[in-house]
C-alpha cells in the first residue's frame, strides 16, 4: 500500500448550490495517487454530490477540480478525458439491462477507447475474473443476484482501466450476506494500489484498507484523519456523535 | 417418470362432478359450453327465422353485382360499370392508405411532441403539454371535421387560382395547388417508359416502379453489409471507418441513374375547366382526416414515446457518462434500447386505435371501407347482414394481424430476468 | 299484423329524415314539423284518433329501410325513391307519391354553366347511398361526361361543401334544391339548371306482406288528395260534412258508407285525417308551397284537375 | 483553511461556515429565463420557433374572439352587428347561437319544463360516486358534495323543480353529506340504487317499475338466506334463478298492478327526445356502469385456469377490441333486431348502449386484467391458506385492491368512450357535437354557422375529459404514494 | 410441553413434480399433536413446497397426506377443511394491505367459520393482545415494522383457532431487530402446546423449543432427530456440511 506524492485530485475552494441551497461549501483536498479514502457523514451531507463532481456528473459553480492534471472546465474534451481516467460505482449498480455482463463491460471500451473488440472481451473476461464471476458473462444483469451485480458494475469500471475509483455507497442497497463478497472485490483493489474515493458506512471496511477517512456534514468537510485516529480519538462533537449513532447500533 | 396416478382410494361419485376440483372444472366448463352453444344457436336460430320472415337469405352474390356508383379516389382502376367487390376492394386500399400514412405521421409527430414535453425548454414543453391535453380531451370526431372544415372554408376554390389577377397561387415552383378540394400534386412522367407488368384484374405495375423497388432494396441491403463490414473492422481494429458517403451512394446512385434512364419528370397540376388535371388531385377528405387521425393518435403516442424515455431511469445515463459516453452514444446505446421496450407495446395498439378510428372516413366523404361496403353498397343493395359481417371480418384480420406482429415483437425484446 | 300493434301501442312510430328543412325536420323545442310528418300525423289521426300520437324516429340514409323491416317504424316517411329493386328485393312496400320529383343540379351563377351538359369536369357534391349517386353516375356516363364526386354524409354537410365552394354543382332531389337554395342568404347567386335527370317518385313506404297496413296507409294518402280535389279543407270539413251532398264526399267523410269497416278503422277516420294538418294542398302550401321560404310550385305535384299527376283513386 | 494532507496534519474544522447565496447569474429572473429558454444555441432557436407558432396562432385568432357576439337572433344578425361595431370586413365569433341554443345542446329535446329531472339526476350521480371514486380522502368527498349540493338545488330552483323535488334532492344531498362524514361505505347503497333512480327520474314513467326490478335480488337474497342452511351451492343456483324468474314471469304485471293501486308515474319522456350532452352522458354513464361488471367478469375469465373459459373470454375480448365502435353501432342499428325473436323492437338507445356496454368492457377486462395481475401472488395464497373459497377470495381480497390499482385505467376508458358517444350521430342520434350541430344549422336562422358550435362542444368535452383525468393523475400519485 | 400420542398429520410416500422437475421424494413424516418439528436445509431442497402440501396450496401428485384425520384428495370439502384446521404464515406476511389489522384478523372467521362480527372482534382483540399489539388494531398494515406485520400474520392465522400451525421462513424478510419479536410469539405459542412445522434458519430457536428437526435436501427428508443430538452430533455429510455454512456465517 504505497502513496505516492504525486498529485490525483485537487479541489479547492470549490462551491456547489442546487438552486439557493449551498450544497457544497468551500471543499478542499487533495487526493494522492494510491490513496484510498472513506467518506463518511450524515444523509445530506454532500457526499454523493462532492463525488460526483469529480467526474462532472454534477457541475460545480465556482472553484476548482483538477483530476490528474486536467481541469474540469465546461470544456467537453476536458470532461470526457477525465471521465476515461475515472470510474464510478453506483449505489444501485445501474448496469445496463439489455446487455450481456460482457457487453456491459465491453461496451465503453468498445466505443469510447476504440479497443478491438476481441481484446476488449479478452480484458473484460480478465476483470470478470478478478470479481469472480466469469461464469456469468453471457448472462442478463436481470439474472443476477445484487452482489454479483455489483461485481459486475465494479467489473464494468475497470475496463476502461481507470487510474481513480469512485464508489457511492456500493453496499448499501445489497442484502447482508451478499456485502461481503463486494466488499471482499473492493478491498483486493486496494491492495492493488488502486487510487480510491468511497462513501460508505462500512466501517470495518475503512479501517481495513482507508489510509484517511474524511467526514462531512453540512456540506463541508468537518474532520479528516487516518483511520485508527478517526476511529478511536474523534476530534469534533459532530463526528463524536455520528460515531456513536453508526457503531452504537 | 413414474407413476403419477391419482390414489387409488377414491373411486368415481357422481358428487364429485361439484365437489372434486379436477371434475369441477370439467362441470364448470360444460356448463359454459353448453350455455354459449344454445345462446348461439338462439341467435343464429333467430337470424334465420328472421331472414326467412322478410323473405332475404345470406347470400354473398351481391357482391359480383354492378356497383353503379362512383368513388372519389380510386388506387386501383375503377368505374361505375365493376362490381361491389371492386368497390369494397377500392374502400379496403382506401382504408390502408390512410391507416399507414396516418401511423408514420403519428409516430413523427408523437415522437417529436414527446422528447419535446421533455425540453428543458419552457415555451416548448408548455407549448406541447397544451397540444397533447387539447387533442387528447376532446373527441376525434370533433378533430376531423374541424380540420375538414378548414380545408373547405379557408382554402380557395380551384377557380381562383383562373384569370389575369388570380387570387390564389400555386407553390412550391407551381408543382403543388392547395384548394378546397383536394390538393393538387404534380405526377412522375416518363419520356422512356418501359410498360408496365400486368397483375390482371385490370391492375398494372409500371416496369419502372418494379426497378426502383428492386434498387432501393438492393440499396439497403448494401448499406446493411457496409454497416457489417464497419462493424467487423471495427471489431478488429477498434475504430469504425467512416461510411456514411458509401451508404449515401449506394443508397441513392442508382436511383438517380434510373431517373437519368427512364427520363423521369414531374408532370405539374394545370387547371382546365373546372377543375386541376394532369397531376394527382388527393381529396381534402383524405387530407383532412389522415390531419386528424394524425394529430390526434400523435397526441398519445407523446404520451406513451414521454412516458417510455421517464420509464429509463437518471442512473442508466449516468453510468453511461461515467463510462464516459457522449450524450449521443448514450441515447443511441443505452437510452433508446430501454425505452423501445416500453414504448412499442402501447405504440401498436395506438396503430391499431388509428387504424380502426380511419372508419370515420364517413365524416368526410372519404370512401374506405367503411364508405363502401359499409355504406353506399349496403344501401344500395340492402345485404346489411352480409356487408356488415364482411366488413367486421376485414377489420377483424387487420387488428389481429397487427397484434400478431407486437407479440413476435414482444416476445424478442422481452428483458431477461431471473 | 301492425294496425293492431300500432293500436296496442297507442302510439304511431315514424320513420323520418335527421333533418331536411320543409320535408322533416325537428324546431328548437324538438317538435318535428314538414311535409312528410304531416303524413305521419294524418295516419296516426285516422289510426289512433290523435294526430300528435307520433313517435319521430329520425333515420339515416343508412338506417331507414332496414328500421323499417326491423319494425322498428311501422311507416317510413322519408323522401325516398320509388324503385323497382327497393319495392322488390329490399321488400318494402310504397304505397303511393306524396312528391313528384326529379334530380337536378344547382350551381353559382358567376360559374357561367347554364345546363348540365356543360359540367364535364366538375366536382359534384353528392350525398352517399342515395338514388340520386347512381342516377349521377348513370347520367355523366350516358353523357359520355367525367365529373369528380364529393360524397357527404347529410344534407346539411353538403350544403356547407357547396357553400364554400368545394363543389362546383351539388345535386339531389330539384325539392331539395329549391329548399337548400331558398334558405341562403343570396339566393339569387344561385341557380338549379333546367335539366332533370331522373325520376325521383317520392313515397312513403310500409313493410312487405302487410296488406291491411298498406291499406290504410295508401287511403289516408288518397283521402287528403281527395280532399284537395273535392274542396275539403280543415276549416270547412265539418260543414261539409252535414251539408254536401257530394255522394264521394259522404263517402270519404263517412257520413254515408262505412269505408273504414273494411279498412278495420271506423267511419271518421277520413275526416280526422284531413283534419290534422289539412288536406294535401294545405300541407303542401303550409310546409314547402310558393309561401313558404322554401316556395316550391305544384308543378307536377298539382291536382290531376289542375295538369299535375296527383289523381286519387275513387272512394267506393 | 488549512492544507490538507493525509500523511501529515490531521484536519478539524472548528467552525462551521454558514451557508452563502449563489454567485448571481445563478439567481433571480435572469437565471430563470437563461435556464429554460435561452440555454444554448439550439433552446433560443426552439424558443423563437415557439414564440412564432404563439404568435402566428394568436394573430389569427386573436380578432375572431375578440369580436364575440353574444346577442343576437340570427347570423345575419349577427354578421351585422360586427360589421357596425368593428367595421366592414372585420371577422368575429357568433356566440349568440351557443346563448339561444344552449339548451338544446344540453339537453336535446327533452321537455323544457322537465330540465330539472336530468340536472337532479346528473347531480345524484356524484353522490352515487363519492363512495366509489372520491374514497381517497374525506376533504376532496366533502368539496365535492357540498358543490354537488349547492349547484345542483341553485340549478333546480332555477329551473322551476317543484318544491317535492326540490325537498327530496336537497334530503338526499345534504344526508349523503351527512353520512359520508361518519360512514362513507354506507353511501355505498345509494351507489346501488342509482342506477335504477336515474333511470325512472330520466325516463320518467311508474317508479313500480325499476322498484320491481329491485324486489328480485331482495327475493333472490332472501332464498340465499333460507336455502343456505341446507346447501351453499343450490342457494347460490336458486339465488340466480329466483331473480331472473321474477323479471321474466311476473315483474311487469307486479309493478302494472301496483301502478293501479298507487299511482307513484311522473310525466314518461321518449326517448327520441334525448339529446346533445344529456344523450352522451346517459350512454357514457350507464356504459360505464354496465361495462364495468361484465369487465370484471370477464377479466377474471381471461385469467381462469379453465381453458374453454379463458378461450371464450380471449375470443370475446380480442373480437371487439378489433372491430371499430361504429361498426358495432351500425350493428345496433341495422343488425341486433335480426337476433333477436322477430317481432322484438326496443329502443334505439338502449341499443346503442349495449354496444358500448360490450365494447368498453372489452377494454375494461384488459385494464382489470392489468391490476389483478399486479397483485402479487401471495394475497392469493394467503386467502387460500384463510379458507376462502373462490368467489370469496375474489370478493373480499383480490377486486377490492385490483379495482383500486385499476381506478386510472378505467377512468380513461371512460374518458374514451365519453369521447366516442359523439359516434350515435351515425346512426340517426343526436349527439351533441355532428347532429345537433347540423340541426341548429337546418334553420334558416343558423344556417353557415360553422365554428362556434364545434368550439363550444369541443370546449365542454374538453372541459370534463381534463378534468376526470387530471382527477384519476391525482388518484395515481395518491396510491403511488401509498404503496410505498 | 406435551406430545400426545394421537397424529395430526401423517404423510406416506408423498411424490410431488414439478412438471418433469421431482421436488419431493418419497416423503414419510407423522406429526403428532403437540410436536414442534422445525425443518431446514439448503435452499431449493422442498421445504416450503413440503408445508404448502399440507395445506394444499400446492397438489402432491402420488401417496398420502392425512391431516387431522382428513386426507387430502380433490375433493373441495376436505381441502376446505384442512385448511381451516391448518394456519400458516408466510414469508412476506401476506397480510392483506387494504384492510385494517383488526378486519384482517376477523376476515376468516366471519366468512368461513361465520362467527357474528361482534364475537370475531373480540377474539380477534385476544389474538392480537397475545401477539402484543392491540394498540394496532385500527391500523393498516402499510402503515406497520415488518415484525408488527408478521405478528399480525400471526394472529391472523391464530383467529381460525387453528389445530395446526405453519411457518414458512416467518423471520427470514425480517430486519435484525424485529426477528426476535416474532421469534418470542412463536416460542409463546410453542410453549401453549400448539402443533407446529416451521421452516426456518435460526437454529437458537430450533433449539429452544422444536422437538424435532427435520433436514432436508434435494426434495428428501436426509436426517431427523431432536434438536440437541442434531446440531452436537449431525449423522450425515450433508447435514453437517449445512450446519458448518449457516452457523459458521
Ligand atoms: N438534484 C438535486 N436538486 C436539489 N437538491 C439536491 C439534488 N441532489 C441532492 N440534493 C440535496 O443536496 C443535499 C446533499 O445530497 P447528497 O446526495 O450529496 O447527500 P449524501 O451525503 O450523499 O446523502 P445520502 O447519505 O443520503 O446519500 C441533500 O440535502 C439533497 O437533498
Ligand atoms: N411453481 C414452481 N414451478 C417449478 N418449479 C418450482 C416451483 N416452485 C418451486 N420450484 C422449484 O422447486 C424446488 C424446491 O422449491 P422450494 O421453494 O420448496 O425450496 P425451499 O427449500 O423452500 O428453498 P428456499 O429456502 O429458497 O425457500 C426449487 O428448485 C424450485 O426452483
Ligand atoms: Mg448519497
Ligand atoms: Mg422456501
Amino acid at each position: 500500500m504505497q502513496v505516492s506524492d504525486e498529485v490525483a485530485i485537487d479541489i479547492r475552494n470549490m462551491n456547489k448550490w442546487y438552486g439557493n441551497f449551498h450544497v457544497l461549501r468551500d471543499i478542499d483536498l487533495t487526493v494522492h495517487r494510491g490513496e484510498r479514502i472513506v467518506i463518511a457523514g450524515p444523509s445530506g451531507s454532500g457526499k454523493s454530490t462532492l463525488i460526483r463532481c469529480i467526474n462532472r456528473l454534477e457541475e460545480h459553480q465556482s472553484g476548482h477540480i483538477v483530476v490528474d492534471g486536467i481541469e474540469l472546465t465546461n470544456d467537453i474534451k476536458n470532461i470526457d478525458k477525465v471521465r476515461s481516467e475515472v470510474g464510478m460505482v453506483f449505489q444501485h449498480f445501474n448496469l445496463f439491462p439489455h446487455l450481456t455482463v460482457l457487453e456491459n463491460c465491453t461496451l465503453a471500451p468498445i466505443w469510447v477507447r476504440k479497443v478491438p473488440r476481441k481484446q476488449a472481451e479478452a480484458t473484460a473476461m480478465k476483470f470478470l475474473e478478478k470479481v469472480k464471476i466469469p461464469e456469468q458473462a453471457g448472462k442478463y444483469p436481470g439474472q443476477l443476484s445484487g452482489g454479483q451485480q455489483q461485481r459486475v458494475a465494479i467489473a464494468r469500471s475497470l475496463c476502461m482501466q481507470p487510474k481513480i475509483m469512485l464508489f457511492d455507497e456500493p453496499t448499501s442497497a445489497l442484502d447482508p450476506e451478499m456485502i461481503k463478497e463486494v466488499l471482499d472485490t473492493m478491498i483486493e483493489l486496494a491492495e492493488e494500489g488502486m487510487t480510491m474515493l468511497c462513501v460508505t458506512h462500512e466501517m470495518g471496511f475503512a479501517q481495513a484498507v482507508a489510509n484517511r477517512v474524511i467526514f462531512m456534514d453540512q456540506g463541508q468537510i468537518v474532520e479528516q484523519n487516518e483511520p485508527r485516529e478517526f476511529f478511536n480519538n474523534p476530534k469534533s462533537e459532530r463526528t463524536k456523535l455520528f460515531l456513536s449513532q453508526i457503531l452504537g447500533h | 417418470m413414474t407413476d403419477l396416478s391419482v390414489p387409488a382410494t377414491t373411486p368415481f361419485r357422481p358428487s364429485m362432478l361439484i365437489y372434486d376440483r379436477r371434475y369441477r372444472s370439467m362441470t364448470f366448463q360444460v356448463i359454459v359450453f353448453i350455455l354459449v352453444m344454445a345462446l348461439a344457436w338462439w341467435l343464429v336460430n333467430n337470424t334465420i327465422r328472421n331472414l326467412a320472415a322478410l323473405g332475404k337469405d345470406f347470400n354473398f352474390g351481391f357482391l359480383w353485382q354492378r356497383a353503379g356508383y362512383d368513388i372519389p379516389q380510386t388506387p386501383i382502376p375503377y368505374t361505375s360499370n365493376d362490381t361491389h367487390l371492386r368497390a369494397a376492394a377500392v374502400g379496403l386500399l382506401n382504408t390502408l392508405i390512410v391507416s399507414i400514412l396516418g401511423c408514420i405521421a403519428a409516430t413523427v409527430v408523437g415522437i417529436i411532441a414527446g422528447v419535446a414535453r421533455l425540453s428543458k425548454n419552457w415555451l416548448i414543453a408548455r407549448l406541447m403539454t397544451v397540444y397533447v391535453e387539447a387533442f387528447r380531451n376532446v373527441p376525434l370526431l370533433l378533430w376531423i371535421l374541424i380540420v375538414f372544415a378548414i380545408f373547405t372554408e379557408v382554402m380557395p376554390p380551384p377557380n381562383a387560382f383562373r384569370g389575369e389577377n388570380p387570387t390564389a397561387s400555386m407553390i412550391l415552383f407551381d408543382n403543388v395547388a392547395l384548394t378546397n378540394r383536394y390538393t393538387a400534386i404534380p405526377t412522375l412522367g416518363m419520356t422512356n417508359d418501359p410498360g408496365s407488368l400486368d397483375l390482371g384484374a385490370r391492375i398494372t405495375i409500371s416496369w419502372a416502379t418494379l426497378a426502383f423497388a428492386v434498387v432501393l432494396v438492393a440499396g439497403w441491403i448494401a448499406r446493411r453489409m457496409i454497416g457489417a463490414w464497419a462493424q467487423q473492422i471495427q471489431d478488429r481494429t477498434g475504430s469504425r471507418p467512416t461510411t456514411w458517403w458509401m451508404s449515401l451512394g449506394v443508397m441513392t446512385v442508382p436511383s438517380l441513374l434510373l431517373i437519368w434512364y427512364f427520363g423521369l419528370h414531374l408532370i405539374p397540376p394545370t387547371l382546365k375547366g373546372f377543375n386541376f388535371t394532369g397531376g394527382l388531385n388527393v381529396q381534402n377528405g383524405l387530407v383532412a382526416l389522415w390531419l386528424a387521425l394524425t394529430l390526434y393518435t400523435g397526441a398519445f403516442i407523446a404520451e406513451i414515446v414521454r412516458a417510455g424515455i421517464l420509464a429509463v431511469s437518471r442512473g442508466q445515463s449516468e453510468a453511461a457518462f461515467a463510462l464516459g459516453l457522449r450524450p449521443g452514444r448514450t441515447m443511441n446505446l443505452v437510452i433508446l434500447p430501454q425505452a423501445l421496450r416500453v414504448i412499442i407495446p402501447p405504440l401498436i395498439s395506438q396503430y391499431l386505435n388509428l387504424t380502426k378510428n380511419s372508419s370515420l372516413a364517413i365524416a368526410v366523404g372519404y370512401m374506405d371501407i367503411k364508405g363502401t361496403l359499409g355504406g353506399t353498397t349496403l344501401n344500395q343493395t340492402g345485404r346489411e347482414l352480409e356487408a356488415i359481417v364482411l366488413m367486421m371480418g376485414v377489420y377483424l384480420v387487420l387488428s389481429l394481424s397487427i397484434s400478431a406482429g407486437m407479440n413476435l415483437f414482444n416476445a424478442r425484446v422481452k428483458l431477461k430476468e431471473r | 299484423d301492425t294496425l293492431a300493434d300500432v293500436k296496442a301501442r297507442g302510439e304511431l312510430n315514424c320513420g323520418v329524415n335527421t333533418g331536411l328543412v320543409g320535408f322533416a325536420a325537428p324546431d328548437a323545442n324538438g317538435n318535428w314539423t314538414g311535409f312528410d310528418v304531416d303524413i305521419c300525423k294524418a295516419v296516426a289521426a285516422a289510426v289512433l284518433g290523435d294526430p300528435a300520437k307520433v313517435k319521430y324516429v329520425p333515420t339515416t340514409g343508412q338506417t331507414r329501410f332496414t328500421a323499417l323491416s326491423s319494425g322498428e317504424v311501422d311507416l317510413l316517411a322519408r323522401n325516398s325513391t320509388w324503385t323497382f329493386s327497393r319495392d322488390t328485393d329490399l321488400k318494402l312496400d310504397f304505397i303511393g307519391v306524396n312528391y313528384y320529383d326529379g334530380q337536378g343540379f344547382m350551381v353559382r351563377k358567376d360559374l357561367g354553366v347554364t345546363s348540365a351538359k356543360e359540367l364535364d369536369g366538375a366536382t359534384v357534391c353528392i350525398q352517399t347511398g342515395t338514388t340520386t349517386e347512381l342516377n349521377l353516375a348513370d347520367y355523366f356516363k350516358a353523357n359520355n361526361m367525367t365529373y369528380q364526386p364529393v360524397n357527404i354524409d347529410s344534407n346539411a354537410e353538403g350544403e356547407q361543401q357547396y357553400m364554400a365552394g368545394a363543389c362546383d354543382a351539388y345535386t339531389t332531389d330539384a325539392s331539395g334544391l329549391a329548399a337548400t337554395r331558398a334558405a341562403f342568404a343570396d339566393p339569387e347567386n344561385h341557380i338549379i339548371l333546367p335539366e332533370i335527370i331522373s325520376k325521383e317518385p317520392l313515397g312513403p313506404a310500409v313493410r312487405h306482406g302487410d296488406n291491411n297496413w298498406g291499406d290504410i296507409v295508401r287511403w289516408t294518402l288518397y283521402a287528403l288528395v281527395a280532399a284537395e280535389e273535392y274542396g275539403i279543407t280543415s276549416k270547412n270539413i265539418e260543414e261539409l260534412a252535414k251539408s254536401s251532398q257530394n255522394p264521394e264526399v259522404q263517402r270519404l267523410l263517412g257520413v254515408t258508407d262505412d269505408l273504414g269497416a273494411m279498412i278495420g278503422l271506423d267511419k271518421d277516420w277520413a275526416k280526422r285525417a284531413i283534419l290534422a294538418s289539412g288536406n294535401y294542398g294545405e300541407i303542401f302550401a303550409a310546409n314547402i308551397g310558393e309561401q313558404t321560404p322554401i316556395g316550391l310550385a305544384r308543378g307536377l305535384n298539382a291536382q290531376w284537375t289542375q295538369g299535375g299527376l296527383m289523381y286519387a283513386m275513387p272512394f267506393r | 483553511m488549512s492544507e490538507t494532507h493525509a500523511q501529515t496534519v490531521p484536519f478539524v474544522r472548528d467552525t462551521m461556515l454558514p451557508p452563502a447565496d449563489p454567485p448571481v447569474r445563478e439567481a433571480g429572473a435572469v437565471r430563470w429565463l437563461r435556464e429554460n429558454l435561452f440555454s444554448g444555441p439550439l433552446n433560443t432557436i426552439l424558443t423563437l420557433l415557439g414564440g412564432l407558432i404563439v404568435w402566428f396562432l394568436v394573430s389569427h385568432f386573436w380578432d375572431w374572439f375578440a369580436h364575440s357576439v353574444w346577442n343576437a337572433n340570427s347570423l345575419a344578425e349577427c354578421r351585422q352587428i360586427i360589421a357596425e361595431t368593428w367595421g366592414e370586413g372585420a371577422r368575429g365569433a357568433c356566440w349568440a347561437v351557443i346563448r339561444e341554443r344552449w339548451n338544446q345542446y344540453v339537453y336535446g329535446f327533452y321537455p323544457v319544463e322537465l330540465y330539472w329531472r336530468p340536472t337532479m339526476t346528473f347531480g345524484l350521480l356524484f353522490v352515487a360516486l363519492a363512495p366509489v371514486l372520491f374514497s381517497e380522502s374525506v376533504w376532496i368527498r366533502r368539496v365535492v358534495l357540498v358543490i354537488t349540493t349547492v349547484l345542483t338545488l341553485w340549478l333546480m330552483v332555477a329551473l322551476g323543480a317543484p318544491a317535492a323535488w326540490l325537498v327530496f334532492a336537497a334530503v338526499v344531498l345534504v344526508g349523503a353529506i351527512l353520512i359520508s362524514e361518519r360512514h362513507p361505505a354506507w353511501l355505498l347503497v345509494f351507489s346501488i340504487l342509482y342506477p335504477l333512480l336515474g333511470v325512472w327520474l330520466l325516463w320518467g314513467g311508474s317508479a313500480w317499475g325499476p322498484i320491481m326490478v329491485l324486489v328480485g335480488p331482495v327475493l333472490g337474497w332472501i332464498a340465499w338466506r333460507l336455502l343456505g342452511r341446507v346447501s351453499s351451492l343450490i342457494a347460490t343456483i336458486v339465488a340466480l334463478i329466483v331473480p331472473l324468474v321474477w323479471w321474466i314471469v311476473f315483474a311487469g304485471d307486479a309493478a302494472r298492478d301496483a301502478e293501479s293501486l298507487v299511482s307513484l308515474a311522473i310525466p314518461a319522456v321518449d326517448s327520441d327526445r334525448f339529446g346533445g350532452f344529456l344523450l352522451s352522458i346517459t350512454i357514457g354513464v350507464a356504459g360505464i356502469a354496465m361495462s364495468l361488471p361484465l369487465g370484471i367478469v370477464l377479466a377474471l375469465a381471461r385469467r381462469s385456469d379453465m381453458f374453454l373459459v379463458k378461450t371464450l373470454a380471449v375470443i370475446f375480448i380480442e373480437f371487439i377490441r378489433g372491430v371499430p365502435l361504429i361498426a358495432l353501432l351500425f350493428v345496433a342499428s341495422l343488425l341486433l333486431n335480426y337476433f333477436l325473436p322477430p317481432g322484438t323492437t326496443f329502443d334505439i338507445i338502449l341499443r346503442v348502449i349495449i354496444m358500448v356496454t360490450l365494447f368498453s368492457a372489452a377494454y375494461m377486462a384488459e385494464v382489470i386484467r392489468g391490476g389483478l395481475a399486479a397483485l402479487p401472488r401471495g394475497q392469493y395464497e394467503a386467502a387460500d391458506a384463510l379458507g376462502l373459497d373462490y368467489w370469496k377470495a375474489q370478493r373480499l381480497i383480490v377486486l377490492p385492491q385490483a379495482l383500486k390499482i385499476s381506478i386510472p385505467g378505467i377512468v380513461s376508458t371512460f374518458i374514451g368512450m365519453f369521447k366516442d358517444t359523439t359516434l350515435v350521430t351515425f346512426v340517426g342520434l343526436y349527439d351533441p357535437l355532428k347532429s345537433m350541430s347540423d340541426a341548429v344549422r337546418a334553420s334558416t336562422s343558423w344556417k353557415g354557422i360553422y365554428w362556434e358550435p364545434y368550439i363550444f362542444v369541443g370546449f365542454i368535452f374538453f372541459l370534463i375529459c381534463f378534468c376526470m383525468s387530471r382527477y384519476s393523475m391525482y388518484l395515481e400519485r395518491r396510491l403511488h404514494r401509498d404503496h410505498r
